[in-house]
Order: C-alpha cells, then structure tokens, then sequence
C-alpha cells in the first residue's frame, strides 16, 4: 500500500472563489430592478450551480463511482415530484 | 469501527473485502451517503412547504431585505462557504498524510462553524425584538422553520466535528484511515449545500 | 430429515467454539450489538403494543357493537374515559387514534421492518452482522422511548391524542377543536422521535444490503424477504423524514402558533394531507412489501419447487417502490383536491394494482406442480395470499373515483384497509415468526396448538373483516362513536353486533399464539439447524446462530429457491451447497 | 349483508352504481379465480410421499399474458371512472339553472343558507337553518361548502355524494335528487367528540311543498 494513492487533489480554492463571487453575484442581482420572475430564475440558476460545485468538488462525488453517483441523486425527482403536484393545488 | 470478523490487514478506505462488489466504497461513506438520502428528503418536506405555500400566498412575504437582514446573513453565508473550504483542506491534508494540517484545519472548520451558529442566534435575537417571531404569518413560521433546522443541522456538525478534531489529537487519523474526516466532511459540505439554497430563496428571492 | 452434507455441516461444527463469546449479560441481551438479538427485542416490543392495539380495537367493538352500554371490566378506566364503564365520546376518538397508531407504528411496522429486517438481512446475505452494529442498537433504543412518550399520553390531563392516525389540520393542531392539548403534542414528539429510529435502522439495512453481500450473493440470487426489506428500507428511508419534517410543523403550529395548516394566516389544511400521504402511501407499502418478500420465501418453502418467475417477482417489487411514490392523492380524493389531479392519481393507483396481481399470479404459480407441505408458516402463508387478493380486490373499487365519492371514510374502507394490513401483513408475520422461531429461539413452536391457533384466526378474521365490507356498501361511516344516531344505520346495526362478538373471539384465539410463542421459548423441543429443510444460509447455521452468524464466510452458488432440484436426491438444496463439476451450479432463475 | 348498494335517489346513482357493480363483476371473478386455483392447488398437490415437485422456474409468456389482462382491465376500468369522475367532480359539470345553497360546517352542525324567493345569494331574502337541507325533486343544486373549525365531510349516502369541507376553502359540490322523501345527511370525516352526531335531515319536496315550506320560513327569518 503506497502513501498517497488517491488522484490529485482538485483545485479547492478555485471552488471557492468561484463560490464567493457566485454569492457576490447574486447579492447584486437580487436587488436589481428586474421582473420578480426573471430574478428569482436566475438566483435559483446560480443557486443550483453552486450547490452542485459543492457536492462534485467538495464532497467529490465527481471522483466517486458512477453507482455512488446515482444514489446520491436519487430521492431528487422525489422531491420535485412533491413539490410541482402540489404546486399544482393551489396554482391551477 | 471494524466489522465483526474482519481481518486486520484489510485496507478501510476500500469496500468490505471478500464480499460481492457493492457501492465501490468502504461501508461508512456508503452509510453517510444514503442517510444523506433521507436528509434530502427532511429538507425538502421544509423548503417544499415553504414553496407551496409561497406559490398558494405570494402576498404573505415582503421583498428582499425589508424584514430579513441581507448583509449580515451575507456575511454569514461567506463564513460558511470559508468552513466548506477549510473542511475540504483538512480532508486533503489527511489524505496526504499531513497531520498537523489535519489538525488546523479541523480547529478553524470548527471555529467557523461556530460563529455561523453564533451570528445566527444573534440575527433571530435582533428580528425577535423587531417583532418578527415564528408566529408572523406564513413567513415568520417558514423563515424560522427552515432555518432554526438548518442551524440545527449545523450545530449538529459542529458536535460532531469537535468530536473529531479530539480523535484528530489523539492521532487516530491517517493516511490509510481518515473515515471519520471524510464523513463527517460530507455531512458539513451538505450542509453547506443546504444552505446555498436557503440563502438563496430565503433571503434573496 | 434429509441428511446435510459435508461443506454445510463442518461451517456449523466449528461454529460455536470459534465465537467463544465473551460479553457480559448486558451487552449480551440488553445493550446488545448482535443484530440477531435487537430483532428479537424489536420483536418483544412490537408484540406487546400489537397486544395493546389489539385491546383498544376490543373497546371499539364494545362500543360499536353495544353503544353507551357498560364495558364488562370497563369499571377499571377512570371517570374521564369510561364512567361506569360507557365509553366516552371523547375517549372514543382517543381509542380510533391510538389505535390505528400503535397497529401502524408500534406493531405491525417495527414487526416487519424492525424485527425481520434485522434478524434476516445480514443471517440471509451472508454477513457476520449489519454494516453499523452501535448504530443499529441505537435505533432499537430510541424507539423503546418513543414507545414510553406515546403510552403517557393516555396518563395526561386531557387525554390522548383524537384526531385519527392521520392527525388531520386543523383538528389535530388546535386544542380548542379536539379538546386535547398535552396528548396530541406527545403524539408528534414520539412520532419524530420514531421516526428518527427508523432511519437509523433502514439506511443500516441499505447499506448492509449493498456493500456485505457474501461472494456469489449476486443481486437476483437474493431471497425475495430481502429484496422486497431492501426496498422497504429505501421507502423508510425516503419516506420517514417527510413525516418528521410535516409533523415538525405540525407541534410548531400546536406550541409557538406557527400557521402551517391552520387557515387563519393563510395555511393550508390540505398541505399536510399531501405532505402526510406523500409520506402515507409509501408507508402502505412498507407495511406489506416485507410480508410479500417472507411469504414468498415460505411459499416455496412449502410448495417445494421454484418460486415461480423470481425475476418478475423482483420487478414488482421494485414497480411498487417507484409507482408507490405517484399515487398518494388517493387517500385525498374528497378532500377538496383539484378534481384534475384526481384523475391523475386514479390512474396510477390503477397502474400500480399490476405488480401485486403479478404477485398473485406468481404465487399460485409457485404452488402450481408443488409437494405442498402443511406446516403452520404455510398455512399462514397461504392464508396471506388469499387475504391479500381480497384487499388488493377491494382496493380498486376505491382507486375508481366515482364509486369512492360513495364509499370513502366508510366501512368498506376499514375493511379494505384491514385485509391488507391484518390479513396480510399480520398473517405473513404468524407465517414468518413460525417459521424462523426455531432459529431465533432454538426451539420448535407447537405445531398443534399453531394450527389451532391458525383455524380459528382465519375464521374469526373473515367473520370480523367481511361484513365490514357490507356496513360500508350501506353508507357506515368509520370513526363514528355511536352508529344508532341514524336512523339509516339502524337496520344494520346486527351486523355490528355480529362483528363485535367475532372480533372478542379473534382476540381470545391470538392468547393461544401468546401462550405458544412464551411456552415454546422454555419448553418447546430442541430445533435442529434446517427445521423446514430450507436453502436459506441462515440454516446452515446452527439455531441459534452464534455471534457473528458464520465461522468462514460463506460461498454462494445458486439461487435461494433450488427446491426438488433434479441434481440432488433430497427435495432442497442450500444456496451455498457445492455440487460436484458435473451439475450446473448456477440453476436458471428466469 | 348485501353487495348491493341501498336505493338511492338522486342523478349520481345511475352513473356510481353501473360502475360499482361492473367492478364488483370483475373483481367477484377474479376472486373466485384466485381462490378457487388455490384451494385447488392445496388439494392437488399436496405434499405424498416419493413424490417431488416439478422442477420448474416459471414461465414467460404467462407473465406477459397476466400482466397484460390485469393492465388492461384496470385501465378501461380508469378509463369509465375518468368520464364518471370529471361528469359529478368536474368544476366547470355545475349545471347552470342549479339552485345556489351555502352549506356552512361547524362543530357539530351544518348551517344551510338558502336564497329565498329571487333565487340568488347574497340577497336581503336570504334566509338560514339549522341542520336541515331541504330540496327541490329533479331540480339541481350547487352547494357552496364552507368550514369553521375542522374538516368536515357533506355526506348523503342515498344521493351517492361526498364532499369535504376545508376551513378556508370554498369547495362546490352539486346533485340533483330525484325522489321526493326523508333522507339523511351525515359528517363522514372525523371532526371532534361530536362527531358521530353531526347529522342533518335532508327533506326533498315537490316544488309546490318546498314553497310553503320556504315561505314559512323566510317569513320566520323576517319576524
């Protein structure tokens, strides 16, 4: 068994400026003079960008086998399932 | 953490040896991972109702930075996105073996960690003077619901993390085993997440 | 007994010393980490609230049956339950709940998962335990309090909660409604506290199932109780948090006025139906998947042949797991839903009728050219699958949306609804427990008293659970505390009496299984290793298995249901059995 | 104990009961199917000695063909609700010369407002009673149902309606009676200790009966 048998680290940093300025980003659109519609698409946009930089940089679910990968997806459509039919409760 | 029956020279990091290939990782991640699974879920019964009943109600909530503190909680999304990336640090120092890294950046995971917690308690003190409490309509019950359980989640993490950072001192973490690091780091990072999206459509939207 | 040949019988031999186990009675039988006995405490526990809900029902039948009459031995309740023995309305509802909630909880859902999961997962896969052993203690420990904080309900100023099982908002959140307070938020904390449990338990189980698989153990060489638990487990685990999060809101709605459910800030009533049943109806499944998956095992068991189409079999169970997650808004559709998403739902809740008629099917097929041997697991495994047709049957007038406006929150519900949980799942569980008891306790249950025990459930059952179908067909509606108070119920309230006096009896036949299941722990005859000469690897290990289930682990060569295989003479042949070269080893399973 | 369905008296009652005792056909059949294979089974091949049962693993064609039938079955069966379903529940079905009635639930009562002589709510003749609905025969109506408190069900066993009525929620629900004669109106979802007595008479009448009836009491609502 050798000591460092895992790939290189990926660049953590760089995730996390790209991060920041995603948030910086956001702040700035959030209090711009757009259409209700046309921000919240973009804030959630950003918003699903960077949760998906962290889980595949930072809980390095894009170095893990493809099985894992699926199970970490999995319960997602469920939750979108959930909330899209019931949406449709009150918005019809 | 050995399984009963397991042999000595068996390398952690890897699934369980002499078994059917499973997930392709060691059994604490997998187990980390699928409970993460039904943390999903518990967040999205949370941040679910808080959509539905946006979409029933649009008029129970006020814009942006009108009853919410913007720059404070922006402060505090920064702190925890800092934690993310002093968490991942201390997963590579470990990973190459670097103990005394390990060891530092732990201690600043967990003094981040804190902090967020504590701004967070100090964020509900001043909206509760200003009057805004749990039970102001459907905003207040949401805001408070979403995230008292994601601060819960956090202090959580922080337990555990101290826990740890103890097991780190005690030189139970290597580079042939850091199990405890990299699973706790995937419960810290997801919380993390979590909160990338709160911000997002608590604060912001 | 057929005689067990080499391989087998020398794993077993040096069993017991090799695992010269060292514990102290504690962590041997009390703080246990050993997965073998957790299912065991799990099966004590959920035994008794099984026999509690079993006594409330018999409060219900006293009252439906003979309302406003003195209870015999009603005397013993207090004045705020049952003065002089007559049930109070109120007391009533707090009966309907907790009635429903231990039989759902506390009983049938820990029996299944709680007991079966552990004890047959890691003996069946091949493991020397679950893949978290303090975990899964845990998990046992944190139900045993939860069970503590919903029996002090019935002990606190106002009674227990009465809102039904399904605790509907706003009902159940407001005091001033249902007059109860301190009971309905005991409800909801030993309701999280549960569910937390249960996940602790099912993403053990997942991964135990995915990473501890024994060599050969490929996935479509699993018993059916394991990929139908696997499932199961995954339903916990995706369904559970949704419960806990919905009755988080909930107890904030009841303690700090949140305004979640309750209309007066713009809540919504019919947000926690959704959330409840999103959670709900996964639930249904949780509670009968397991016993399809140990009926299968016994079935094959009994018929001596081939679980007929395994991988179909398979398929359905996987089917249900995801169909089961689109159907929800059935148990909604005269709540007021949007009328468009009631078509939708009724037509997954027809799709999904497919996989357990397949089930069916494969299990007559499975008896079909069988040498069906009678032994009381059987009989209570076939006893399921009759029972089971019926519910699925009377599902299906209910999936059809016009002729459930007519028979919704009626009888032909609670029918329905008890042929699926009480005809099945609690017949698979007398079939399971008869079964493996000799591996858990190393002792034979009486087979005469079973059978005994077996007749009389069967024809009580029906004679309870039938007529309920009728009383519903007239317009009966359920959770109702006295039926006389309409004047169109008045013609059938016989049958109500019919029923009442049927189910005291369905309750004095189970002391027999009590009396069975407590005697044949201490007096019972020694079990051999393979009772039922079954494939299975957990008897190929003696009974009880020792810590740590196998002494090497154990190599898998075939499918778990080789019965009256044409290579050996006798009519079984365990799943990690060698055969010499010149038989295929790998049976088709398909 | 019967599995046929009580009389019944309003227009739903031709459209429910078809399609109840065509399911309860299909099902009945697949009952005694399922249940006679079985008995036959047990009996047939019950376990003798020196026999062996096949050996034999399942068959694919037969699992096509019983999934197939099962498919179809309950999909035509889905199909006859949907144009059931969408004809009695449908928001847009409520015929347009229907009688406007509000039906107000609350523990333990159903409060009826009626529209009184103009025939429209809202009006200075509206008039309310308490737990009785009395109807016109062969005219529909278009209850409008409220709640107070919990979530009440607008149940009538022999109109084969049921409706729950949410706190805070306006929900329609619209029948038409055809038979003149008593009949009763029951809460079908659990709403508290009364629950089990929040029952209303439901009256239908001809229309020269509901009138007077109607008459008298809007003159007892002026006094």
């Amino acid at each position: 068994m050798e000591e460092v048998k895992h790939a290189p680290h990926p660049n953590y940093i760089a995730v996390f400026i790209a991060l920041g300025v995603l948030t910086g980003l956001e702040l700035f659109i959030a209090f711009l003079p757009w259409s209700q519609m046309t921000r919240v698409l973009i804030l959630i946009g950003l918003a699903v960008w960077k949760a998906v930089m962290v889980a595949l940089y930072y809980m390095h679910l894009r170095f893990e086998p493809q099985r894992l990968r699926w199970l970490a997806v999995a319960p997602l459509p469920l939750a979108v399932i959930l909330v899209f039919i019931v949406t449709r409760e009150f918005r019809w | 953490m050995a399984h009963a029956g397991a042999l000595h020279d068996e390398d952690v990091m890897l699934p369980p040896p002499g078994r059917e290939p499973g997930a392709g990782v060691y059994n604490e991640k997998l187990g980390m991972w699928v409970f993460l699974g039904s943390e999903i879920m518990f967040f999205t019964a949370l941040i679910g109702t808080y959509i539905i009943l946006r979409v029933a109600h649009p008029t129970a909530w006020k814009a942006p930075g009108e009853v919410l503190a913007v720059p404070i909680t922006a402060i505090n999304t920064f702190l925890l996105i800092c934690s993310s990336v002093t968490m991942v640090k201390a997963f590579a120092a470990v990973q190459d073996g670097n103990l005394s890294g390990l060891r530092k950046w732990l201690i600043a995971t967990v003094l981040i960690g804190s902090t967020f917690v504590g701004v967070q308690v100090y964020e509900y003190r001043h909206l509760i003077e200003k009057g805004f409490v749990p039970s102001e309509g459907l905003y207040g019950s949401t805001f408070y619901t979403m995230t008292g359980f994601h601060g819960f989640h956090v202090t959580i993490g922080v337990i555990c993390l101290i826990f740890v950072t103890w097991r780190a001192f005690q030189g139970r973490y290597s580079a042939k085993d850091y199990r405890g690091v990299e699973v706790i780091g995937l419960y810290w990072h997801f919380v993390d997440l979590v909160w990338i999206i709160l911000f997002t459509i608590v604060y912001l939207i | 007994m057929a005689t067990t040949i080499g391989h087998v019988e020398e794993v077993t031999l040096g069993g017991a010393e090799v695992h010269a186990d060292t514990r102290s009675f504690v962590r041997k039988y009390i703080f246990s980490t050993d997965h073998k006995i957790i299912g065991i405490q799990f099966l004590i526990m959920s035994l008794i609230f099984l026999l509690l809900g079993g006594v409330l029902a018999m409060v219900i039948r006293w009252q439906l049956g003979f309302p406003k009459q003195p209870m015999p031995m009603g005397g013993v309740l207090p004045e705020t339950m049952a003065p002089g023995g007559v049930v109070l309305p109120e007391f009533y509802n707090s009966l309907v709940t907790m009635h429903g909630t231990f039989m759902v909880f506390f009983a049938i859902m820990p029996l299944l998962v709680g007991v079966f999961g552990n004890y047959l997962i890691p003996l069946k896969i091949g493991a020397p335990d679950m893949a978290f052993p303090r975990i899964n203690m845990a998990s046992f420990w944190i139900a045993v309090p939860a069970g503590f904080l919903m029996l002090a309900g019935f002990f606190v100023e106002g009674g227990h909660a009465a809102a039904g099982w399904t605790s509907y908002a706003p009902l159940s959140e407001r005091a001033d409604l249902s007059g109860v307070s301190m009971g309905q938020i005991l409800w909801c904390i030993s309701l999280i506290v549960l569910g937390l449990s249960s996940i602790l338990g099912s993403f053990n189980y997942i991964t135990t199932i995915i990473n501890m698989r024994a060599p050969g153990m490929w996935w479509f060489r699993l018993p059916l109780s394991i990929w139908s638990l696997f499932v199961t487990a995954i339903l916990v685990l995706l369904a559970m948090p949704i419960l806990s999060g919905a009755i988080i809101m909930l107890l904030f709605d009841q303690t700090i006025g949140t305004h979640f459910f309750g209309p007066a800030q713009g809540g919504q009533p019919l947000l926690w139906q959704h959330l409840f049943w999103f959670f709900g109806h996964p639930e249904v499944y949780i509670l009968i998947l397991p016993a399809m998956g140990m009926a299968s095992d016994i079935i094959a068991n009994g018929a001596r042949k081939p679980i007929f189409g395994y991988t179909s079999m398979v398929l359905a169970i996987l089917g249900i797991g995801v169909l089961g997650w689109g159907v929800w808004g059935h148990h909604m559709f005269m709540s007021g839903m949007n009328p468009t998403l009631g078509t939708q739902f009724m037509i997954s809740t027809m799709l999904i009728a497919v996989p357990s008629a397949i089930k069916v099917f494969n299990w007559l097929g499975t008896m079909w050219m069988g040498n069906i041997r009678f032994h009381v697991p059987m009989l209570h495994a076939m006893a399921f699958v009759s029972m089971f047709t019926i519910g699925g049957l009377s599902g299906i007038f209910m999936a059809a949306t016009p002729v459930d406006i007519y028979i919704h929150y009626t009888y032909f519900i609670v029918a329905h609804l008890h042929y699926v949980l009480f005809g099945g799942s609690l017949f698979a569980i007398f079939a399971a427990v008869t079964f493996w008891y000799p591996k858990m306790f190393g002792r034979m249950m009486s087979p005469f008293w079973g059978r005994v025990h077996f007749f009389l459930t069967f024809i009580f059952y029906n004679l309870v659970f039938f007529p309920m179908h009728n009383l519903g067909l007239h317009g009966h509606m359920r959770r109702i505390y006295d039926p006389t108070q309409y004047d169109f119920l008045k013609p059938v309230q016989p049958i109500n009496e019919l029923i009442s006096i049927s189910a005291f009896l369905l309750f004095a036949t189970q002391l027999i299984f009590a009396v069975n299941f407590i005697v044949s722990w201490f007096k019972g005859a020694k079990a051999p290793e393979n009772p039922w000469e079954d494939n299975g690897l957990e008897w190929t290990v003696p009974s009880p298995p020792p810590h740590g289930n196998f002494v090497t682990v154990p190599q898998v060569y075939r499918a778990p249901y080789e019965y009256s295989s044409p290579f050996v003479t006798e009519d079984f042949l365990p799943q990690n059995r060698e055969l010499p070269e010149a038989a295929p080893s790998a049976a088709p399973h398909s | 104990m019967s599995w046929l369905l009580p009389h019944g008296a309003s227009t739903f009652v031709g459209e429910i009961d078809w399609l109840y005792y065509l399911i309860l056909w299909i099902t009945g059949i697949a009952f005694v199917l399922v249940q006679v294979l079985l008995v036959w089974f047990m009996i047939r091949y019950r376990a003798r000695p020196g026999r062996k049962a096949t050996y034999y693993h399942g068959n694919t064609r037969f699992e096509i063909i019983w999934t197939t039938v099962t498919a179809v079955v309950v999909v035509i069966i889905g199909v006859l609700s949907a144009g059931r379903w969408n004809r009695i529940k449908g928001r847009d079905k409520v015929p347009a010369n229907a009688t406007p009635l509000v039906v107000h639930a609350k523990q333990f009562e159903w409060l009826v407002t009626y529209p009184g002589a103009d025939g429209a709510l809202g009006s200075a003749d509206d008039f309310q009673v308490r737990s009785q609905l009395h109807l016109v025969v062969g005219q529909p109506v278009s209850v409008l149902l409220t709640s107070e408190d919990a979530i009440h069900s607008f149940f009538i066993p022999a109109f084969r309606i049921k409706q729950d009525a949410v706190p805070g929620m306006n929900i329609r629900v619209w029948f038409q009676p055809t038979e003149v004669g008593e009949y009763e109106l029951g809460c079908a979802e659990l709403c508290g200790l009364g629950h089990y007595r929040m029952r209303a008479t439901v009256t239908v009448h001809s229309r020269e009966d509901f009138d007077r009836w109607a008459r008298d009491r809007a003159a007892r609502a002026a006094n």
